[in-house]
This record gives structure tokens, sequence and C-alpha cells, in this order.
């Protein structure tokens, strides 16, 4: 288990340089030039030039990148161009704003899918489970930033029951203001999610309803509500939870336009804006955080994994 | 001395077997019927659209009428022709993503999971970093860098879809790598490129054919998010993410407007959807989860 | 009891008016071939078939004076685990992987008595673990099933079954996954069980040396009905319908090499298609065209004694054929089509005369590990020895026959003759040629001469494929052109009594012994001087196999093929080998002749393995003295010192943890242990068990 | 009495609630802090006092502001300007010396380049004394152009005039004063309470939201999360019309603009066909909404130098465009370059129809910003579409934007920027007189319209709808917002 987690540990440091060197790519091979960004339409020549050196755009890119891998393995991921405040801060900024909503709308999708999941497993020919299955099939269909749309144009705008621009509200600070500023973009994000996770466990449940255990359970005798709640939940959960992990994963920085549409200020759209501002500190500091996030947390899925899974604790 | 009798087995045909299983769906049926309908309309948009598509010939923002069924856009351009052209924006994004999505995927993949080793772990960590970037910034980023057009649209899509037909590869190579029949044919002597072609890939192609169909409505739904943030399909061709996102200006003045576009999206996404749901029966009886596109693919 | 389910086929009539009863205290088998309905039959009395394609479960299944079937769920749920119990196949996947074995144990006392406290379950499922021997029980409480080995998990299944003392105790298949050692076990174990809660058990199972051995009463199915029911001994000695005779006949002994076995032609039958009359009657010897057999339905009739019964038109015929069998030969159904591999037979098999020339297959002291990586780096912290110095010789046209109980190595040994699995060390000569040096143009013509048939025929033809592509396979990669490679499968699978015309199907559309005959088809295909067979019948049903192995014996001698037969059936081996080796943990404990080793086993492993295989014969089995062979084998990846075979040896001494015994020349065959001139007279003296956990009543 | 009003007006205006003097306003656009590099103007007239005032309607009437008063010298060679005693937001008093360096940091194309050209009539400035400048020119200089100059002119403190200080931090002495600024998502103005101007600002606070997504932004207004929204699009202004009170400020224009350096628009013929082809009355109604005036050359109708006469004489006529292109011979196929989500792409969706029916093919490749906006300094666009400042009542300002700069760093012609366009704009920067004046605009214009690679489309006016409750919010005729007389 310790190896296999110092294993993993490894393996992100490696995916994590990988990242780091690609974004750094990537960022130089942007079109535009975040001084004439900086400086607008007209600008001279000559005040360009003064802006790059100003951003320390000048010198090669091994150069730049080495002097950057350096800073950043102190945590030191550089300025904005824009702000002059550090990346770091600019992050730190925006992450509880982005938590924030990626648990909100994970809470929203597990609170959805697990009861459907398991309906649309156990009674999928019942009135209800069809029902259902439609509701999971016009999840998958329907785009969440159309359905973002529809939410803000009939509950913010029509009937004002909520704001359309979901300001970032502190759950320790206000938790009825949170909620009312969050529920709008959470929703719009999990109808999609809970479609696709609530299929996924329904799928494994089906697959461990039918499994020998499950057999073996009923033939102790165990009453129907608990075979399910006691065995073929436990078991259905494991391939959900890889799944969920991803979605949380996507979470971070991956709701670009759920966070147009609402104006929420998370980390897909400061990414998205300094992209294109070509902001190079920001993506790169940004990109690699989110990569880094993104590992991480899959990181402890797979230890939650292991967790509820004894054979793969274990071994 | 006995011989079996060869008892004379059900079909005479091959591959049959699972056609029918498909067919016996009948949503999965009516998916591919849709699809065809939509494909038709992509194929053949210039003879069954009334009008140019392009041509600014109408009032703007007309409801739907006689003349125009399902009304005018705001530059007086009739919407109805503009949805059936915008089908071949949508289905050739989708076809195209998926294609790259495979064409690059299952390649790595069964690499990957057939040669293990440093292959696999070098392939891994490719794909972990493909996978950790979400979709929609990948995409944004390989536009910018490539410059917006269709062909880029679809590149930036199906990169994203990369890992996913990497990994369902590498873990259902994996899963027949030592399998009697793999073993089988090495001992007949083949060698390892004609093992992983001849033998492991078509093994493999089940889940991939069906991630194909999951993949082609993920990069319908992605590609009306990157065109509503107006990194899609340049105009005029229209497309209907694009359609939604001028439509979304208009919901007022003209409510029509904006709905069929995201109807016709969704209807899209729907036929997939069917139609992979259907595969996944028809091959596997109730199957094995299928990878669908777990990540925020369709919530960007 | 009559059980549906609609098929793409159409419905499915799985269970087709069975009947059954056990009594307190006694054993009722059921025995029959795949598919014949037994597990379904059990399932749907006890209301645990849940597949959504099920039809109709239409009769009674009377527990008592209550009828199961017309319960409400939650009532039967309190009579399941309580009154009637069961155990299952595969008992490691029938246990909740993520659940502790002990408490998932103590669930079933818990349902059945909200009452008891946790920790009195606790105390009770310890005894429990106890009483089916296993070791540590309040330890093993607390492991998951992953940790167990197959044998345990049954203990575990068995524990959890009688836990609250059942009225009747059903057991679906419990052994067959087992190897024969930890079957015995289990078997012995059944017996405990069934005096301990004084219940009645139904014994499932397709092996008939299980019957003779546990059963009391028997019921024999086919084609989802009751053919024949009755005391074991009649059973055995005169049935009274022709397919329980033809079983009889079809099964390999461990006592007696037959130079012939007779299997039952035709494959059962397919449940959705039940012809009008007598399901057996197109495999039927006796029926022989009768228009009574094909177009009415023989329905159980009692035999005088009142014991017995028998679904079949002329129950009075079907002894004789038990008593045909020593000339097999003339017993053979007529109409039953001939295939190309017809024996030109004359020369006998196991003539001696020509000296051994040249072997074939030349293994010496081959060696194959593989690395446990653990760790930071994955490096290999430890080894598998899965094969550790063995040295084996097949001539040509001769069969070597390798036994040895599950994870011994069989398969790896089999592997590297190909160089499937790479050689840590030794030698493999193939027609002189170094396996182990060969370069790659090398190695794929040693591949051509030596093939290879798996155990799986599910799992070795490229399902994707279709059979004739699958044989032509190794002749494409030959660079054989097309038109030559369709007409050689055309004859490859006439050699094998498959009808060309199938060629164009895929794997799917055949049965599992239509399967294993294309695989052997394809092996044929680049004309091989050896063959190995890594257990190529065990997955198939007694008549089958009858069938595939008298269709290796006949290629055989066609041939002058060398054979490498790997199994773990013992009786097989007897059947189609000339020279057996005994494989243990990586190792030839013993080797020599099928008779020195059958007859006169030195090494007392090979002595605990004969004496584990149940004999199909009731008659005399109270006499028979069972001895299992105690525990599990211990993992290769830590093989005990001196000899690896000490830690489960019931003569055991010091001399054996220290010094490891070479394979030495004894009575004309080679044994592998310190004391193997003494064996014969120890034998009498041996204890029960080994060392292992002993199976306490 | 006045001062007396207005402060009572303020008292009440506290005491009737912390919030009432406190207003939120939405917008989509980036914001800088340096005067001198800004083109953008939501928020930069809060922070600085500016020489001197427009009037809001439009007309260039000059007011007193940061100078109390200005003296031309009779040969229009030299100004001198009396400076407002004020202070800035520092507690520093406003001296000429600030001016001075101002004016320096102004000249230097480095270093201010919203300012350079306008800027570069001066030939020195010198501090008289404490509050009193002189700036010599280079030639004798309209009065207009002064003017303009001095109303685009900000006090900023002589020690925090540097790029690198107000990129972060504004040092003027403007109605309010920064509180708190996160880029991209909020910036807090508090009033001046040292405000030269005594009384005003009305507002305690002004709240400045950002959104990336404008449609975002009106759905806010709607559901009353912001009491205003800025420069939003004019399709939202009918229906916003109702429950908000509608500004119009003054915008900028939009031209179409023709690469002369590539194929196929090095052909003056080609330019001229395509100038003819710009639908502005269906692009006004489709695109703005009815919103905006037509206009030809570069020029507002506010501007001396608008000759409404251009728009019928050369005005949309795919006949004479038709025949134009047949002339010019020139290829039937062009690529227009664009912002991808602006309202320019609608208006190249229009002349696009338009010009399929000459049969010239025109492709549109909207790009994100930053691409687009580096193809187009490179020179690399073929066409496109794109917003210009307003040249106030001095017309030679014409010349500030780099697709029309007189030098070699034109990227439309590039070293061979036409010579009378050169004369001409030098005519209009040096022309005291009235009629020297007239005859220099009209020379201007007809070297605009005879080159064609400029050609004006439509006002852009900045649309800004506001709560009711907000009244006074004003844009000057740069566009720039002005809150001083904002109450809310
Ligand atoms: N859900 C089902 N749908 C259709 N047919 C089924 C289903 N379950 C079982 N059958 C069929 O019912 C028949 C009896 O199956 P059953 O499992 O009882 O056989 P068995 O005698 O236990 O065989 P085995 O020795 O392989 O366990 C088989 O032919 C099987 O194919
Ligand atoms: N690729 C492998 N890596 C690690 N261990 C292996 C590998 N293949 C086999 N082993 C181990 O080597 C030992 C011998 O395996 P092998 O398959 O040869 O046994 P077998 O005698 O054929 O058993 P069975 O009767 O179950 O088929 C087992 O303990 C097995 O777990
Ligand atoms: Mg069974
Ligand atoms: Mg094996």
């Amino acid at each position: 288990m310790y190896g296999y987690l110092i294993r993993r540990l490894l393996q992100f440091a490696v995916v994590l340089l990988l990242g780091s060197i690609a974004v750094w790519g990537f960022t130089f091979a942007l079109p535009g030039d975040p001084a004439t960004v900086l400086l607008g339409p007209d600008a001279s020549e000559a005040e360009l030039a003064a802006t790059r050196d100003r951003l320390g755009l000048s010198g090669s890119i091994v150069e730049q990148y080495v002097s950057w891998i350096g800073h950043a393995v102190a945590g030191d991921l550089g300025s904005s161009y824009y702000s002059g405040r550090p990346v770091v801060s600019e992050l730190l900024d925006r992450i509880p704003a982005t938590v924030q909503l990626a648990g909100f709308a994970m809470a929203l999708t597990l609170l959805i899918a697990v009861p459907v999941g398991i309906a649309v497993a156990l009674w999928p020919h019942s009135v209800v489970g069809r029902a259902l299955q439609g509701y999971l099939t016009a999840g998958l269909a329907v785009p969440a930033f159309w359905l973002g749309l529809l939410l803000i144009i009939v509950l913010a705008v029509q009937l004002r029951w909520l704001p359309a621009s979901s300001d970032f509200v502190p759950l320790w600070r206000d938790p009825g203001g949170a909620l009312t500023a969050t529920i709008l973009p959470a929703s719009a994000i999990a109808v999609h999610t809970s479609s696709v996770t609530a299929r996924f466990l329904a799928t494994s449940l089906g697959e461990v309803m039918g499994k020998d255990y499950i057999r073996t359970a009923r033939a102790k005798g165990v009453p129907e509500r608990e075979v399910i709640r006691r065995h073929a939940l436990r078991n259905a959960s494991l391939p959900t939870v890889t799944i969920v992990g991803l979605q949380l994963g996507g979470f971070l920085g991956g709701t670009v336009v759920i966070e147009a549409v609402f104006n929420y200020p998370g980390l897909g759209r400061l990414l998205y804006t300094a992209i294109g501002e070509r902001d190079y500190s920001l993506v790169q500091g940004g990109v690699l955080f989110v990569v880094a996030a993104f590992l991480l947390l899959n990181l402890l899925v797979d230890v939650f994994y292991a967790v509820l899974d004894p054979r793969i604790r274990l071994t | 001395m006995t011989t079996a009798p060869n008892t004379p087995a059900p079909t005479p045909r091959r591959r049959l077997a699972s056609l029918r299983r498909f067919a016996r769906s009948r949503s999965a049926v009516a998916g591919a019927a849709g699809l065809l309908v939509l494909a038709a309309l992509a194929l053949f948009a210039p003879l069954i659209a009334p009008f140019d598509p392009a041509a600014q010939d109408g009032e703007p923002l007309l409801g739907p009428s006689g003349a125009h069924l399902l009304g005018t856009d705001q530059l007086g351009r009739d919407i109805l022709s503009r949805l059936i052209h915008g089908a071949r924006a949508s289905l050739i994004a989708a076809a195209g993503a998926a294609a790259v999505g495979a064409g690059i995927g299952v390649p790595l993949g069964l690499l990957a999971g057939y040669l293990g080793r440093w292959v696999d772990a070098v392939a891994m960590r490719l794909v972990d970093l493909l996978l950790a970037v979400p979709g929609i910034l990948l995409a944004l980023v390989i536009i910018v860098v490539l410059g917006p057009g269709r062909l880029n649209l679809i590149l930036a899509i199906g990169i994203g879809a990369v890992p996913e037909f990497a990994r369902l590869t590498r873990v259902a190579t994996l899963g027949i790598r030592d399998r009697d029949f793999v073993l089988a044919a090495r001992g007949m002597g083949a060698s390892t490129p004609d093992t992983m072609v001849r033998t492991v890939l078509p093994n493999v192609l089940a889940p991939i054919v069906i991630q194909v169909v999951v993949t082609a409505s993920m990069a319908v739904v992605v590609e009306a998010g990157l065109t509503f943030l107006g990194l899609g399909t340049p105009p005029p061709a229209p497309s209907w993410g694009g359609m939604l996102q001028d439509a979304r200006s208009y919901l007022y003045q003209s409510p029509s407007y904006g709905l069929f576009p995201g109807l016709c999206l969704a209807a899209t996404v729907l036929c997939l959807d069917r139609i992979g749901r259907g595969l996944q029966l028809a091959v596997s009886g109730s199957g094995p989860n299928v990878a669908t596109r777990v990540t925020t693919g369709g919530a960007v | 009891m009559v059980v549906e389910f609609t098929t793409s086929a159409g419905v499915v009539r799985a269970v087709d008016g069975m009947s059954y009863d056990v009594f307190g205290g006694e054993t009722l088998s059921v025995v029959g071939e795949t598919g014949s309905g037994k597990s379904v039959s059990v399932l749907a009395a006890l209301g645990l078939l849940r597949t959504p394609n099920l039809r109709r479960v239409s009769g009674k299944a009377m527990l008592g004076d209550v009828d199961l079937l017309t319960l409400h769920e939650p009532d039967l749920r309190r009579r399941l685990g309580r009154d009637v119990a069961m155990i299952f196949q595969d008992a490691i996947s029938a246990l909740n992987p993520v659940q502790r074995v002990g408490h998932q144990i103590a669930e079933a006392l818990r349902v059945h008595d909200r009452t008891l406290s946790a920790a009195a379950a606790r105390t009770r499922v310890v005894e429990l673990l106890d009483m089916v021997g296993v070791p540590h029980p309040g330890t093993r409480y607390d492991q998951y099933p992953h940790q167990f080995s197959g044998g345990m998990c049954q203990r575990v299944m068995i524990a959890m079954a009688i836990a609250n003392r059942p009225k009747v105790l059903i057991a679906d298949e419990p052994t067959t996954a087992l190897d024969v050692s930890v079957q015995a076990q289990i078997l012995d174990l059944l017996r405990v069980a069934r005096q301990e809660t004084g219940a009645g058990v139904v014994l499932i199972t397709h092996d008939l040396g299980v019957v003779a051995e546990t059963a009391d009463r028997v019921s024999v199915t086919y084609g989802g009905r009751i053919v024949e029911a009755g005391d074991v001994t009649q059973i055995f000695t005169r049935p009274r319908h022709p397919y329980t005779a033809a079983l009889l006949g079809a099964l390999p002994r461990l006592d007696t090499a037959s130079d012939r076995l007779l299997p039952i032609p035709g494959q059962p039958p397919d449940p959705s298609e039940l012809p009008p009359g007598c399901a057996f009657a197109p495999r039927c010897p006796i029926s022989r065209g009768r228009a009574v057999c094909t177009e009415l339905r023989p329905e159980p009739v009692p035999d005088g004694s009142g014991t017995g019964a028998s679904a079949c038109h002329f129950p009075d015929e079907a002894a004789s054929l038990l008593t045909a069998r020593p000339d097999g030969e003339q017993a053979e159904p007529a109409g039953t089509q001939e295939g190309a591999s017809e024996p030109e037979d004359a020369g006998a098999p196991d003539a001696p005369g020509e000296p051994p020339a040249a072997p074939v297959l030349d293994i010496r002291e081959a060696m194959a590990r593989f690395p446990v990586r653990s760790g930071l780096l994955a490096r290999p912290s430890a080894w598998v020895h899965a094969v550790d110095g063995v040295s084996l010789r097949v001539p040509a046209g001769r069969t070597l026959g390798l036994v040895g109980e599950s994870g011994c190595g069989k398969t790896t040994l089999a592997r590297l003759v190909l160089r499937l699995v790479e050689p840590t060390g030794g030698q493999i000569m193939v027609d002189g040629d170094d396996v182990g040096k060969a370069g790659r143009s090398q190695l794929r013509r040693i591949r051509r001469r030596a093939q290879m048939v798996f155990q799986d025929p599910y799992a070795s033809l490229n399902p994707r494929l279709s059979v004739g592509d699958n044989v032509a396979e190794p002749l494409r990669l030959q660079g054989v052109p097309h038109g030559r490679r369709r007409r050689q499968v055309a004859d490859l699978f006439t050699r094998v009594g498959l009808r060309p015309e199938h060629a164009d199907r895929l794997p799917a559309q055949f049965s599992g012994g239509q399967r294993q005959r294309v695989a052997i088809a394809r092996a044929l295909a680049s004309r091989p001087g050896l063959l190995i067979l890594d257990e190529p019948v065990s997955a198939l049903d007694v008549s089958v196999q009858a069938q595939v192995l008298n269709l290796l014996a006949d290629l055989q001698r066609a041939s002058a093929m060398a054979y490498l037969f790997v199994s773990h059936d013992l009786a097989v081996i007897r059947q189609v080998a000339d020279e057996v080796a005994v494989m243990y943990l990586g190792r030839i404990v013993e080797s020599g002749s099928v008779r020195r080793v059958y007859d006169d086993p030195r090494h007392p492993y090979t002595r605990a393995l004969l004496a584990s295989v149940p004999v199909p014969d009731p008659v005399g089995r109270a006499g028979r003295r069972r001895v299992p062979l105690g525990g599990d084998v211990p993992s290769p990846v830590d093989p005990p010192s001196g000899c690896r075979f000490r830690t489960r040896c019931p003569i055991a001494a010091a001399v054996c943890a220290e010094q490891e015994p070479p394979l030495r020349l004894i009575a004309g065959g080679h044994t592998a242990c310190h004391f193997a001139e003494e064996t014969p007279d120890l034998a009498s003296a041996e204890p029960a068990a080994g060392q292992g956990p002993e199976v306490r009543g | 009495g006045a001062p007396l009003l207005s402060a009572c007006g303020s008292d009440s205006g506290e005491s009737g609630g912390g919030t009432a003097g406190k207003i939120t306003l939405g917008t989509t656009k980036i914001m800088q802090f340096d005067p001198y590099l800004t083109n953008t103007d939501i928020h930069i007239h809060s922070f600085y006092t500016y020489l001197i005032d427009y009037p809001s309607d439009g007309t260039y009437k000059p007011n007193p502001a940061g100078a109390e008063k200005w003296e031309f010298a009779s040969d229009h060679k030299s100004v001198t300007i009396t400076l407002r005693e004020a202070k800035y937001h520092s507690g520093a008093p406003v001296t000429a010396g600030d001016v001075v360096t101002g004016v320096k940091r102004a000249q230097d194309p480095d270093a201010g380049f919203t300012l350079a050209q306008p800027t570069s009539f001066i030939d020195s400035a010198t501090a008289v004394d404490d509050r009193t400048v002189r700036l010599n020119f280079k030639q004798p200089t309209p009065e207009p152009l002064v003017l303009d100059w001095m109303f685009a002119f900000p006090l900023v403190t002589a020690a925090g005039n540097t790029p690198a200080k107000l990129e972060h931090e504004p040092a003027g002495s403007g109605p309010f004063r920064l509180a708190e600024f996160q880029r991209n998502q909020r910036l807090v103005l508090k009033k001046n309470p040292d405000f030269y101007d005594a009384g005003k600002p009305f507002l305690d606070e002004v709240e400045y939201r950002f959104f990336t997504d404008e449609d975002a932004l009106v759905a806010a207004l709607e559901s009353g999360s912001v009491d205003g929204a800025a420069y939003i699009a004019f399709r939202h202004a009918d229906r916003l019309r109702d429950r908000f009170s509608l500004v119009e400020g003054n915008g900028r224009m939009s031209l179409f603009f023709m690469n002369a350096l590539i194929p196929p628009f090095d052909n003056k013929l080609l330019r001229q066909a395509l100038a003819r082809a710009i639908d502005r009355e269906r692009i006004l109604k489709q695109v703005n909404f009815g919103i905006g005036d037509p206009v030809y050359t570069a020029f507002m109708p506010s501007s001396p130098a608008f000759d409404p006469a251009y728009l019928g004489s050369h005005g949309f006529d795919l006949d004479a465009a038709a025949a134009l292109l047949e002339q010019s011979g020139g290829a039937r196929k062009a690529v227009a370059g664009v912002t991808s989500g602006t309202p320019s792409v609608s208006t190249l969706e229009i002349i696009q129809a338009d010009l399929k029916k000459i049969g010239f093919e025109l492709e549109i490749a909207p790009q994100e910003e930053a691409a687009y906006l580096e193809a187009l300094f490179a020179s690399k666009l073929q066409c496109t579409v794109a917003a210009q400042p307003n040249n106030m009542q001095s017309p030679s300002l014409v010349a500030r934007g780099r697709q029309m700069l007189t030098t070699k760093a034109n990227t439309t012609f590039g070293d061979k920027v036409p010579p009378a366009y050169v004369e001409a704009v030098d005519a209009a920067a040096s022309a005291i007189t009235p009629e020297e004046q007239k005859t220099a605009y009209a020379a201007l214009n007809t070297i605009l319209v005879e080159e064609a690679w400029a050609i004006g489309i439509t006002t852009m006016p900045s649309l800004f709808a506001l709560d009711k409750r907000i009244t006074g919010l004003v844009t000057d005729v740069r566009d720039y917002v002005n809150l001083t007389e904002t109450k809310g």
C-alpha cells in the first residue's frame, strides 16, 4: 500500500514535469503577444519591445523555462503580467470559489445520482424507472451551458428568485447567500454530471446484482433491502468512486463556459481570460495548478478506493 | 470411432447475432434511424434546405411562418435552412473528433497494453496529463494555437478524447493479452505487430466502437460550447452551437430561434446515446460499464 | 417443477418437469451433464432465480409442508438460510469481496435471530470456522475472501450454510473448481456437516466419482428432466436408463485403463428445441430409430423395488450397455458419422517394439521464475518459482502425462516449450533445436513443429475469426497462398471430424467439444511432431471428453506425434499417457510408466493424490480409506526448504527439511523421496491427515 | 449659495442611508489604470482631473477643470495655462511641474501612446510658476487641436507618472479614489472628499463588476444583481428600454479597413469597389438596432470634417460596386479577420452577403482577440472591421490609429503612405482660420475617399442600461464615463 502510494506520487511528479514542459511549449506557441494585448491596438513597436522586456519575455525559451521551473518548485509561479500580483495569489483568490462551486455541484450530483441510479438499476421497467431513464438521457443531451441560460432566464430574469450572476459568497460567511449564489451554476453542471454518474452507478449496480455473492446473501435469508444496502451498494459504488473523482477533478478549471454564463469568479474563467490575454505566467501557473489538483484528487480517490476495497488495500 | 454430428448452428451468416441483438433494442434502432436522417440532412443539405443558409433575404427575427417554417434569424436568414446546414458542422465535428480520438488513442492504448513496461509507462503518463487538463481548456488552447477553423476544431476536440480511447484500449488489451488465443497466435509464430493488429485489435474493438459513439455525442456538445465561446465553426457556415449563441441574445424577441438549435443538439446527442446503449447491449448482453466521457465534457 | 426462460431463440424450458425429494440425514445426488437443469431447478425452488428473462416457474417446492414457491418474499427469506441453506460452486465469487469473512457468516446468524448480540455472533462464528477446519479462526474472522484459497472459501460457505442448522442443505457442485485433494477434504466436511446438523443434503454434481463416494440416492438429469432415480448402488451397477449407462461407459477410470472410452455421440440437447419424444433418443444406443422413442416422451416409471424410477421405454435394456463395456467397439452405436481420422489401428497403442528414438522433446533442468514486483520502483522483490528445475523427455509417438495440483507449474512448463514464457534457466530441445537459444526465425520454425492446445476451448480460439480462419492462421503465417489454405483447412476439418462446410462459422456458434476439435485442427495445420495439450478436456463434459480423448488417440496413431499431455485429472492421464510425471510446486516428484506410477506409487504425494480421487463405484466405498491430503499448496514464492512436499507429507522427517531429495530410479520409475523404498510399507500406518488443518467432527 | 446647497444635498444623501450613495455597475471591459496607455474608459475619468472638460452633449465648448484659465498667444504658437488649486489623492498639491513631466512623457511614443500623436504639436512645456505652465508649439496650431489635447490631458503627480507605477496605482486628483481592485472581478471606488468641485461627486461609492460574458451581464442587470450595465450590445436596447434608463455615450466609429499592402487590396479600384458595397442602412438596422449614425470617412457627425454628402455620392450601390469590381480586374476573393463574438462579425456577414451578390467572395475568419490584434498589427489581415476612436474637433487626429498613421508604422500602407494623405493630415493640423480649415478638411475627405482603405460604416455609441434611480451618468466626447454628477 505504501509502496503503491509512493509510486503514485512519483508518477504524479513525472506527469507534473511533463505537464509543465507541455504548458510552456503551448504558451509559446500561442499566437499573439501579451504586450500587444496589454497596450491595446494603438501602441508602437518601441513601446511593445519595452513592455516585453519588462514582462521578462526576452531570452530563450529554455532559459525562461529553467528559471521558471526553479521558482515554481519553491512555490513561486511568477507574477501575472496584468495585475502584477503573484500568480499564486491570483490562483488562491479563485480557489475558494472554485472549490465551493465544485463542492456544491458534486453534492447535487450525488444527491441526484445515487437515488436515481439505484432506482434505475432496481426497477428499470417500472414507470418511475423509465421516467428516470428519460431524465438520464435528457441530462446527457442538454448542454450544460444551454441549461444554464434557461435557468437564468426563467429563475433569475423572469421570476427573479435567484441572482443571475453568481458572485462568490463564502459559505462560512453566509451559508444562505452562498447557496443562492451557487445553486444555479451548480445545478446546470449537476444535471449533466449526475446523469453520467447515475448511469454508471446503475450499470454497476445492475452488474453487482447479478453477482454470486448477492445470491449468497439472498440464500442466507437477508431481506432484499439489506441485500442492496449492505452487499450491492458498497460493491457498486467502487467503480463509481473513480468516476466521481474524475468529475470532481474536471470541475477544477473545467467549467469555463458555465463560469462565463454565470459570471462566476472561478479558476476556469480566470484561465480562459488569461489565455485570451496571453497572460503567460498566469496560464502556465494556472494550468499546472489545475493538473496538479486533478492528479492529487485522483490520488486521493485511489486511496479512498483502496479503503473501500480490501482487495487493493491488503495487497 | 465417433464423430460429433455437427448440429446446425442457428445463424448462417457471421456477425449477424450482435446486429440482431442491436436491432432488437427498439430505442437503439430509433437512434440509428434518427442519426441516419440527420446524416442525410447534412449530406444533401443544399438539396433539402429551402433557402441558402447564408442568404439574408428575409425580415430579421420572424417567428415561424409559411415562408420560413421555423422563422428567420437576426440577419433575416432562414432558420430551417441553417439548421439543416448546421447538421454538417455538428456531424463533421462529431465524426472527426471521434476519428482523431480513436486514431491516436487506440494505437497508443494497444501499444501500451500489449507491450507493457516502459512503453506503457510513458503512454500512460501522457494520457494522465491529457486527462488532467480539462477538455475545454485543452480545446481552447489548441484552437488558439492552431487558429480557428473546422479542422483545428476537430483536432482540438479529438485530442481531448484521446485519453479515453487509450485507456479503454489499454484495459481491453490487458484483458486479452494473456488469453489463450493470443498465446496461440504467438505459438503459431505470429510476429508482435501481426498479433497486435490481427488478433488483439479486432477483439478490443467492441468497447472502442461504443466509445466512438460516446465521443461523438460529447463532441457535438463541446463543438457547441466552443462555438459559444467564439472559437468554433466560422461564419457564415451555420453551426448549432453558433446559432444557440446568437439566439440567446434574441430570446425575448424570438423565443423559437433558440429553441430549434437546442432541440437539434439534444436530439443528436440523444440518438448517439441510444445507439451507444444499443451497441453496448449488442456487444455484451448487459455489459460492463463503458467508460463514458466521465469528466466534464458536457458540463463545460 | 417447470422453469422456462424467454430467449432470442424462443422459450427455453430449462427444467421440464423435474421432481426429487430428500429426507433428513440422507444425501441425494443430482447428477447430469452441463445444462441439464440441475442448478436452475434448485435456484428456482428457493426463489433465487432472478434473471429478467425468467418466464415461468411452476410446480411445487415443498419444505416440510410449506410450498416455497407460494410464499411471499419476506416469508421465503425467513426460511432461507434457516431451514434451507445453499452452498455454491464458485465459493470465491460467492463471498462478498469487501466484507470480512466473519461478518458474512455472522450475518447469516443475525438475520434469523435479531436478538443475537454482535459478540455472541462472533463467538459462534469462530466456533463454526473452527468446526469447518479453518485454522486460526479468530484471525481469519477479520480477513477478506481474497485472502482465502478456494478450498478455504468453500469451508467458509459451508460454515455459513450450517450456521442455523438447516433442515436441508443444498450443495451445487461444491467441489468442481477444486483440486482433488481439496475436493476430498470438502466432501469429508460435507459428510461431517450432515451428521452435525442432521440435514438432508442435495448434492448437485456432474462427477460420477463424487456421487459414488457420497450419495445415498441418485437422480440423473438429462434435458431438464430426471431420467433415472434410484439407490446409489443400483444406479452404478444396474442402471435402468441408457443415459446413465452411457455416462458410466464414457468415464475414464483410475483403476483400469481401457483401450478406448465409449463416448456418447452427439451433443446434449438444446433446451430451446427439445425433441417431442425422449430427449436422449438421438444419442441413445438402444433407441436405434425406434419410433416410440422419437415420438413419445417416456414418463418416469418406478421400478419394482420402489426406490428407483426410470424414464425410458426400455429400462431393462440399459444395463446391458454396461456389460458391453469391455468390448466397447461393438457397443458403438451405428449411424454416427465416421471422420477421416479413421484409425489405421492395427498396431496396439502402447505396443513396445521400437526403441525410444531421439526424443522429440527434451527438457533439461528447465526453470521459469516470475518476478513479484513491489516497492518503490516495482523492482522484483521476490520470485515465483513456477517451474524449478524440471527434466522430461517425450519420444515420438508417445504421450507423456503431466499431473499435479493447481498452481504447481504445469501450464508454465507447457508454455516454456514454445517459449511463450521466457525460461530463466535450463534447456529445452525440440527435435534437437534449443528453444531457449533460438533466434526469431528459428523460433518460428520450432513453433511450427510444436503446437499447443489450450485448456479452455472458449478462450483459445480468436472469437472474431471464423473457425476456418482460425485453423488457417498458422498456414497464413507460413505464407501458404489462399486457395491452398482453403483446401488444407477442409482437409483438417475432416481429420478432426468437423464438417468443412462449417468453416465459415464463428467459434461462438460451436459447443465446447467442437471448439476443442477446431483447436486441435489448428494445431495440426503445420504438421507438428509434438503437441502440447494443456488440460485439453478439463472444461468438457464426460461424454464429450471421451470423444476428444479418442480423437487424440486416433491422431497419434495415425501420425506418430508426441504428446505432452497436461492434466490435473489422474484418471484422464491414466487413460491417455504412456509415461507420467507428477509435479509438485515446480518440481517433478515422481515419474515413470503409467503402471509404475499408478500401481506402485512411491512418493507420498502421488499416493495421496491417488487416494483423493473419488472412485465411481459405490460398491465397497465404506471399506475404502480415503486419505485426503491436508492443507493447501504452499506459496511458490517461498517454497519450503528441502523436500517441498514435507509440509503436507504424512511421513516427513527431519531430513526432509534439510535435504532436497533427488529423483532416483526406484522400481522402474523415478521418485524424489528420501523414503521411496519404504513408502509402500508405511502406507498402512499413515495418519489421517498431514500437518494441515484437521477436519474435526 | 450653490456650494451650500450641494453640501446639504450630500449631507442628506448620506443620512438617507449608507447605500443610497452607492451604485454597482457591470462591465465586460478589461481595466487599465494608466491614463497614458488606456483604451478603456469606464473608470479612468474617476481617478483623474483633465485640464478642461467638454460638455456631455457632444459639443466642444471648453469648461475649466484642472485648468482655471488658458490664454493662446496671438501667433497661435503657444498657450499659457493656469492650474486650479487642487490636491491629489495622495494629499500633494497639483503643480505646474506635474504638467511639464506629463507632457514629456506624452511626447515619448514609448511611454504614452494614447497621448503621443495628439501631443505631437507641442515643442516644449515650461513651468512659469507653481500653477502656471506655458506650452510652445512647433508651428502655428489651430485652437481646437490644443483644446482637444487639453481635454485629453490628465493631471498626474510627477513622482507617480511612470507606466510601472500607474499600472497598479492611479495617482490623480479625480472625483474618486481607488478602494479595492480584484482583476477581472471587481473595482471599488470611494468618493474623493478633496475633489476640487466641492460637494461632488454625489456618490459615496461605485463598484464595478466584471463579466466575461455580455449576456451574463445583462441577465445580472435584469435580475437586479447590478444597478447598471455598461457597454452592452445594441440588441438589448429595445427590451431594456422600459425597465431601465438607457444612456447612449458618444462612442466610436466602426470602419472597414482594407490592407493596401497585400493583394487583393493593393488594387485601389478594388478597394473603391468594396467601399460601395457596404449597406450602412441594413447594418444600422440589424447590427446596431437603429442606434448610431452612418459615417463615410472616419469622422463622426459631430466632427467639423464630417461630410454627409459622401453618404449620398459614395454610399451603398451594388451596381456601382460591380462595375468598379469589373474595372479593377482584381481577384474576387478575400479573407476578413475579426475578433470573434463582436458585432463586427455580423457587420461582416452583411457585407459578405452583399459582396456575394456581385461575385466577390469574402471569407470571414473570426479570431480570438489576442491573435486578431497580433495579425492586425503585423499587417497580416487582408481586411477587417474595427473601431476607431472619435477624433473630436481635430480631424487631424484621424491619424492616431495604426491603420491610419502618416508614418511608416502605418499597417495598411507601410512605407507607401500616399503623400497626398500625409499632406492633408498636416494641413488639417495647421489650419488656423475657418476657411483654411474647411479646405483642409475637404481635402482630407477627398484623399480618404480616393484611397479608400478606411471606409466608415457607422458610429458605435456606447450603450449603458441603468436602474431608473441612477441619474447623471454621462460620457464625454472621447467616450469616457463621467460619474461626477451621477446620483444613485
Ligand atoms: N437466464 C437464462 N436464460 C435462458 N436460459 C437459461 C438461463 N439460465 C439457465 N438457462 C438454461 O437452462 C439450462 C439449465 O441450466 P443449469 O444451470 O441448471 O444447468 P446445470 O445442469 O446446472 O449445468 P452446469 O453443470 O453447467 O452447472 C441450460 O441450458 C441453460 O442454458
Ligand atoms: N505470468 C505470471 N506471473 C506471475 N506468476 C505466475 C505467472 N504465471 C503463472 N504464475 C504462477 O506460477 C505458478 C504456476 O502456475 P501455472 O499456471 O503453471 O500452474 P498450473 O499447474 O498450470 O495450475 P492450474 O492447474 O491452476 O492451471 C502459480 O503459482 C501461478 O500463480
Ligand atoms: Mg450448475
Ligand atoms: Mg494450468
